[in-house]
């Protein structure tokens, strides 16, 4: 087979085996993949467990930008046996499977229709390191090396890498260097290289970083300016607070090495949000993290903050339910049960981070419109944004940007203030003014609780009192929705037909609605940012003939909550779901919108 | 509804050194049964408060869910107070104590909320040695939703339903000395000479104590007591709703010596031993204080007093050494790095 | 003020202090009423707390058999002066003010429009009995022989009830005939009776009964054959479960002092669910019941027994949400809550039961719908149907009843079957077969869990395997849909404007729609008995122009629940809701109906 | 994925007196780290109900989530198992068993799992002596999300990403028998000699029977070795990511004498001092226990063995008063009144 030489557009994917380095060594060549300026993104499939069972890590490089996943594997990285079958039926014709030939691949592993590519891996290795573990650490480079040559990734710019990461431990980089050369010249002595898919260097990314959105999400915690933080381990949330705590320790320790901040490992997800609480409740900016069955664990806590209208923000990184489910897959699937987080008539503020930017940028406004609306808000990213590595906008902070506390009465305001009422709703917007412990000796004083309550904080069990404070939670409702992130809308006023999506979609979608535009097929696009909704996500539906939801997972859960919020005819919102845990790609989204519009409404 | 207490009710009180009176430690009128032992125990609080010249409104008040967590409404009204949910006061407690080491905490709690829903939390909290005084109002049974037997019923006693309870009950201030609780003490509802001094050194103790007050429930302890002379009307209850008449009870106050055990009838009949140690006694050794609980208990003898005190304990502040403000006042200037230190962090993701 | 003699139709409050005896003899004045073979419902209005506060007790009487709530009240008992001014403001004009005239009426109390009647209760009692306590007690009875004298109740009919009561102690008897008396005798001395609104014997009732549907529930636990209950205590479910340990102590206590069944009071509600999911998995059926913030808590487990596939039966008595809200007080508040309980992608199912006899039959019918499906089953009652006294038809049993324990293989079937396989859907119903622990020495084990795995219960990764799992959840969701009880159609063909009411709201808005019939304005109707929905639902809905969706919560949580599963168009669905903590009154649907119908519909 | 394990490892075992070999009792491949020490004692549980002739249809097993969690799908493949949620092991295995009196019941539990999120439910269990045997493996450590400290954390050790624990540890074999549980022991994962007769002990136990397993884990307690020989590699691991890789390690094993301490290195060069009960003396003392329990924490050993047995003890199903068939045998005659019953019900309501 013969084909055209296709530069910076390819899917790469890596079969290892976990805990075995090999996630590391995979950076190390997407870094270089990003050096060269040349789009792309990253993403790790990783089993839930520790070590000795198969994981795969996918590279796709776009040099038209499209970082989401798409179907088919141009070259496959093999090191693990035990998948061999399945990970060569992945391969698109015409494609490459590289793999250890240390030992030889069985007659029935052949197909005629890809290219094989053998890499003595592990018997270099034995020939050139002589402890074990070395041998085993170091055959992760030896196929960065290979792969590089064959690719034509730059050597220097992986040398750089090597060096930087090693910048401490300088003893460590004269032994990478050599088992990337390893790897490099068996290709170069075995093989006609560079393949005809192949890397260049490009100038494409601007000022982009190449980043996880946890760690972002982290920094959001760090600027926005919270000194509290309780948690508990869960994956993949755990490693926002594990940044943050990184973050802290570097910016926050002072120089007599008290800290700025108190971070609480709690003893499970109920006490995290109960401390978050306490902690604004009294004051401070606080966050949590959490995934899965955690947002089941604190969904009375949420109740209570509702009501009781305490701030507090958390962190979902979502990942696959129900249950315990596919703790180590993507999906983004707590919508409702964050939406309506709790019994009784509950309403949650979401935000949709797309980007690690995003989430570094929401996570700050979720401190603000936590303090502002005096509820709890929760930053809805997932798996897939929150521990791969994305192309992001650099993170950006305004040296001027004040946090914006909310209504929150001093002790000269208490002082000059006629009355308090806690749940008074004085200016008319559904959000009342709190005062904090400690303020004044005599005023402002108020007991919080979750039962009901009067405008004074005065319980009560009448149901007149009830039902204003309801209302007010309603107009408050309002409020919010003017507050929170506007939707974004692009490729306006082309279409009859309009696309919504949200998150990690995005990256799928764009590419998606690429293909079909060129087909002749237009939508408009708007790009949920939060919920409530807000009237421009009303008009945007109000102004298409039909509009495509896309979301990933099963029961179309952000359809139903545009439905239910707007009050939309749900044969207006075609839905376009993926739930198998793996990032949405470009093609599925392809194919089930060509399948699910309607022939008349595809030629509008 | 929260009832207003008249004012007339403390016409001139003497001030204390901060310049408040009483009056000014007091809360709303209290809606708990006539006679509980939880309203004692907030007169306790009171008095405590007040007589260590606490500025109302440095102290923050927490409680979960229960008739015993209704009473930070009915004292110290110039405080903040949060009510939680069932179970969960000292995770909301531990939040709001790191955002602003200045106060003083107060948590109350049952004995439902503490040893049944709340026993995780509570073991934490105490494992964190924060800086709290928790009280645990210790009536053994589950006041607010009409008298089941709680974890810290006695085996053998017999609930409002007539049913005898079969398990093994939780010794709270055990449990607390084995999870090396700085403060552990024991108290009697009734006994406010004993009980107001403790509660005074737990507010001062520099970590975490704890109090575990036994607090009758006239209302559902009330139900063995076939010798009383208001028979008839038990009868009558019996008959129809067993929780639609509650008579009204006396409080039920004691006063005893050190070491020598007092007996308590409570209003159904049965008896309580306490057995109040010596204060000159040292409660530092952890050894000993396990080997007198534990022999108290064999002895059927309720043991009160301050059973175990680590003078020198160094609370979750110090373990996490926070900074000396409170986490609450910081501002912008000590919290944000800065566009400058976010471009070299941009910089090192490229 | 001389209005025509009213027979049978009145509404009568009493306005009382919780602990001092009230209710019992509220019951008692009730009970007289049904005796008397006249429709009646009544409602207790109790606060949270135990002894010293202000509590209500209302009783409908209505000779046309309306048991819902209507306001105004034409007779007001009033025993609680911190109460009286605003219990005065609650009577219609015309109406009667009964009051312990032991000490004099306020000035400011007296309005001109109504009757005032004084009993002097305490001075009464206190010429009569001499102990306090007694003194305190037996006041209750002296306003119940006044009020029955007023109306005209047959006073040897309370007398039986009575002598019933105490038939166990005698000796109580003639004290309580005596209040009575003194009650009785001090109106016929010192007024003209009876009143204007008036009580007469009628034979309207048939074999009804009048009950409590938590008793009533309990009993459908007892008769579906629970064999184990955990729970922890709250309001309103709590007599669930006291109930069924007094039916179970009687029933089911075998000669030699042993149990046939097991209760126990677990230390919250996550352990109740975690132990009834253990129990159920183990081949018994169990339930427990809850209320409010105990759903919230069960989150994470209804999510592992929705995905793992275990049965389990729930009771929730809603009450007043969100958090711990309105503990005392009735809303259907749960439904979002409970319908997509836990995080991911679920569905649990829901009845809806509106009389006693409904909680019986539905518990029952949970039972072996949780074992059918393999999955929870949710009671979705309400505080007013638990905990208040409900006109209801008898309880009826078949004892050719069956249980359905679902499809459970035993050894024998094992030994035969040609493969194994726990999620294998072999019926092409979507429900998989199950084996319970100790059947087979070598056949049929398998491994149950909360995370993906495949037809064989294996855990697996495999994003295919999860989605197979998924859709088959899907399918098995629509036999569900086969298998709930239909709903209710009544009115039918009538009109183009259709009702949709469930649970405790059928009372008051048949009376509501009664009225709007009277003026022209006709309705169909159908009652929801349960969630998935099916086609019945669904097809009332679509031969409807306008259907008015009746509910008692703020955000119209049914009716986002039939737009969501039924795909209505929200324009169809005219809200109609009452959150106040008060059972749902006649007057308010009927107001709000018109309000909201638009003139055309109307004509329509 | 759960792999299968080969069959050909048992060509032709001796079977037991129930007519299984050894190999029936196995599970699936285990997935833990090489060298974990929860695979030792799912090793120890295999051996354990071989030798007591337990048919393995006749176990029901139960864990909640974590790698220690996983484990019940590595060991006895012919039972039923359930793997529930985080920390909810004991009520899901309550319910198991008052379902059914007659199966043996088997819950492994993590310090994770068992400590924090699931400590409440612990204590609960045990308050309830349920017939159940209850084993912890206990690592220290939140092994399956990389390395936390856990609550049984020792005070002053180093985790993964080089933080000093500053907390308190909690004992939960002080805790079981401070609450009340009627068999308490200790050991060690690498010491079947000691491990497998308790194993047997407790399984066949007529109540609550808990075993603390201190069990390494070899990925994540492995970050102190700066002595070790594979320095070079963790000096890579260490400018990478940390969680990248996890070098195999072999399982740790003991062998000691009674009443002799012995000195277990960890492979992160940490030191355990593990001492053994004389097999002669007499557990069923409860204050002798705590007493030598609380000693041997003082003195930093790590006492081992069966630490206290109440053999006659009364299990849940006796205090309940169960009848003696499973309840989940019980038919539609044994369990509903019938409708004449109901009649009578009616009636009553009328
Ligand atoms: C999650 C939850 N479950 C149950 C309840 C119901 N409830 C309210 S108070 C209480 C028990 C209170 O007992 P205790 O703490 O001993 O307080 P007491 O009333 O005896 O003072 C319960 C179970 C609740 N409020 N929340
Ligand atoms: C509710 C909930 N919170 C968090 C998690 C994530 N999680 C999985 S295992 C685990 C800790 C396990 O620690 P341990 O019980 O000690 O087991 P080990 O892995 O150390 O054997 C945690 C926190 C979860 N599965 N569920
Ligand atoms: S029920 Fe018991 S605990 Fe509650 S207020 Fe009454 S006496 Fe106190
Ligand atoms: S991480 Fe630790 S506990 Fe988990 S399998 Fe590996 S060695 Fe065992
Ligand atoms: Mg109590
Ligand atoms: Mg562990």
């Amino acid at each position: 087979m013969s084909k055209p030489v296709r530069v910076n557009d390819m899917v790469i994917r890596f079969a290892n085996v976990n805990g075995t380095g090999s996630a590391s060594a995979n950076d190390l060549f997407s870094k270089a993949v990003f050096r060269m300026g040349i789009p792309l993104s990253s993403k790790n499939f990783f089993p839930s467990n520790i070590q000795g069972l198969p994981t795969w890590y996918e590279v796709r490089v776009s040099e038209k930008g499209y970082t989401g996943r798409r179907n088919g594997v141009d070259l496959l990285v093999a090191v693990n046996p035990q998948t061999y079958a399945k990970d060569i039926a992945t391969v698109v014709p015409g494609g490459y499977f590289l793999y250890d030939s240390t030992k030889n691949l069985h007659p029935e592993l052949i197909r005629k229709d890809i290219n094989y590519i053998g890499i003595p891996m592990m018997k270099l290795c034995m020939e050139n390191y002589d402890i074990p573990r070395q041998q085993q650490l170091f055959k992760n480079i030896v196929y960065i090396g290979a792969l590089a040559t064959l690719l034509d990734v730059e050597m220097e710019v992986i040398r750089d890498i090597i060096r930087q990461m090693f910048a401490k431990k300088e003893k460590l980089i004269p032994p990478n260097f050599k088992a990337l050369d390893l790897g490099a010249n068996y290709v170069k002595e075995n093989f006609s290289w560079p393949l005809e898919i192949r890397l260049e260097r490009r100038d494409a990314l601007g000022d982009q970083i190449f980043m996880d959105g946890n760690s972002a999400a982290s920094l959001g915690a760090l600027y926005g300016g919270v000194t509290f933080a309780a948690w508990y381990p869960i994956t993949p949330s755990t490693s926002v607070i594990s940044a943050f705590e990184k973050y802290c320790k570097k910016y926050r320790t002072n120089p007599d090495g008290t800290t700025n901040y108190a971070i609480v490992q709690a003893e499970d997800e109920l006490a995290a949000i109960g401390m978050v609480i306490g902690a604004s409740w009294n004051g401070a900016r606080a966050f949590t993290s959490t995934s899965g069955a955690g947002i089941s664990l604190m969904t009375e806590f949420l109740g209570l903050a509702y009501f009781a209208e305490v701030p507090a923000v958390i962190v979902n990184v979502q990942r696959g339910g129900p249950s315990t489910g596919m703790p180590t897959r993507t999906q983004q699937s707590d919508i409702i049960s964050c939406a309506y987080a709790s019994h009784g008539d509950t309403k949650q503020v979401l935000l949709f981070p797309s980007t690690p930017a995003e989430c570094f940028e929401m996570t700050a406004q979720a401190l603000d419109l936590a303090e502002r609306l005096q509820t709890p808000v929760l930053v809805m990213t997932d798996l897939d944004l929150g521990m791969n590595l994305h192309l992001s906008p650099a993170l950006k902070w305004d040296d001027n940007r004040k946090y914006d506390r909310g209504k929150v009465l001093n002790r000269q305001q208490l002082e000059e203030a006629k009355q308090f009422g806690r749940y008074l709703d004085v200016d008319g917007d559904g959000i009342c003014y709190r005062t904090l412990p400690g303020t004044h000796p005599t005023k402002g004083s108020f007991f919080t609780r979750g039962t009901s309550r009067d405008e004074f904080a005065r319980y009560t069990e009448e149901g007149e009192a009830y039902v204003r404070n309801m209302q007010r939670l309603q107009k408050k409702w309002k409020t919010a929705a003017d507050l929170v992130p506007a939707p974004e809308v692009t490729r306006t006023g082309t279409s009859k037909l309009g696309v919504i999506y949200f998150g990690t979609t995005k990256f799928s979608a764009d590419e998606a609605l690429d293909m079909l535009a060129e087909e002749g097929m237009k939508f408009d696009v708007l790009r949920i940012k939060a919920f409530p909704f807000g009237g421009d996500v009303h008009k945007f539906i109000k102004d298409h003939e039909q509009v495509v939801v896309i979301e990933q997972n099963r029961d179309a859960q952000m359809r139903t909550v545009l439905m239910t919020e707007l009050e939309i005819d749900p044969a207006k919102l075609i839905s376009v779901v993926n739930y198998d845990g793996m990032p949405i790609a470009a093609d599925t989204i392809y194919d089930q919108i060509k399948k699910r519009l309607s022939p008349i409404a595809v030629k509008a | 509804m929260t009832f207003v207490k008249p004012t007339f009710r403390h016409p001139a009180l003497t001030k204390n050194a901060v310049g408040f009176t009483k009056a000014d430690y007091e809360g709303a009128l209290s809606t708990l049964c006539a006679g509980c032992g939880h309203d004692s125990i907030s007169a306790s609080i009171v008095q405590a408060c007040y007589e260590l010249d606490i500025e109302p409104h440095r102290v923050a008040k927490f409680s979960g869910i229960g008739c015993s967590s209704k009473t930070p409404t009915y004292f110290l009204g110039n405080s903040h107070g949060f009510n939680t949910v069932h179970g969960r006061m000292p995770s909301v407690t531990t939040g709001a104590n790191l955002a602003n080491k200045d106060l003083i905490y107060l948590g109350v709690s049952g004995d439902g909320d503490s040893a049944s829903i709340g026993l995780g939390q509570f073991c934490h909290v105490i494992r964190r040695n924060l800086n709290m005084t928790y009280i645990v109002m210790n009536n053994g049974c589950y006041g607010l939703t009409k008298g089941q037997d709680s974890a810290t019923a006695d085996r053998g006693s017999i609930n409002k339903s007539g049913v005898e309870n079969r398990f093994q009950s939780i010794d709270l201030a055990a449990l607390a000395l084995e999870l090396g609780a700085s403060f552990v003490a024991r108290s009697f509802s009734g006994d406010k000479g004993q009980l107001i001094p403790l509660i005074k050194a737990a507010l001062l103790h520099p970590g975490f104590a704890f109090i575990d007050v036994i607090s009758p429930c006239v209302t559902f302890n009330n139900n063995d007591g076939s010798t009383k002379s208001y028979d008839f009307v038990r009868d009558h209850i019996d008959a129809t709703s067993p929780l639609d008449f509650v008579p009204e009870e006396d409080e039920i106050t004691l006063e005893y010596d050190p070491e020598k055990p007092a007996e308590v009838k409570l209003h159904d009949g049965s008896i309580l031993n306490f057995y109040k140690l010596n204060p000159l006694w040292d409660p530092t050794d952890r050894n000993l204080s396990v080997e007198r609980m534990n022999k108290a208990r064999q002895e059927g003898h309720i043991l009160t007093g301050l059973l175990y005190l680590e003078p020198s304990t160094s609370d979750l502040h110090k373990t996490l050494q926070t900074t000396a403000k409170p986490l609450n006042t910081l501002k912008e200037d000590d919290l944000c790095p800065g566009s400058q230190a976010l471009d070299k962090i941009n910089q090192g993701l490229r």
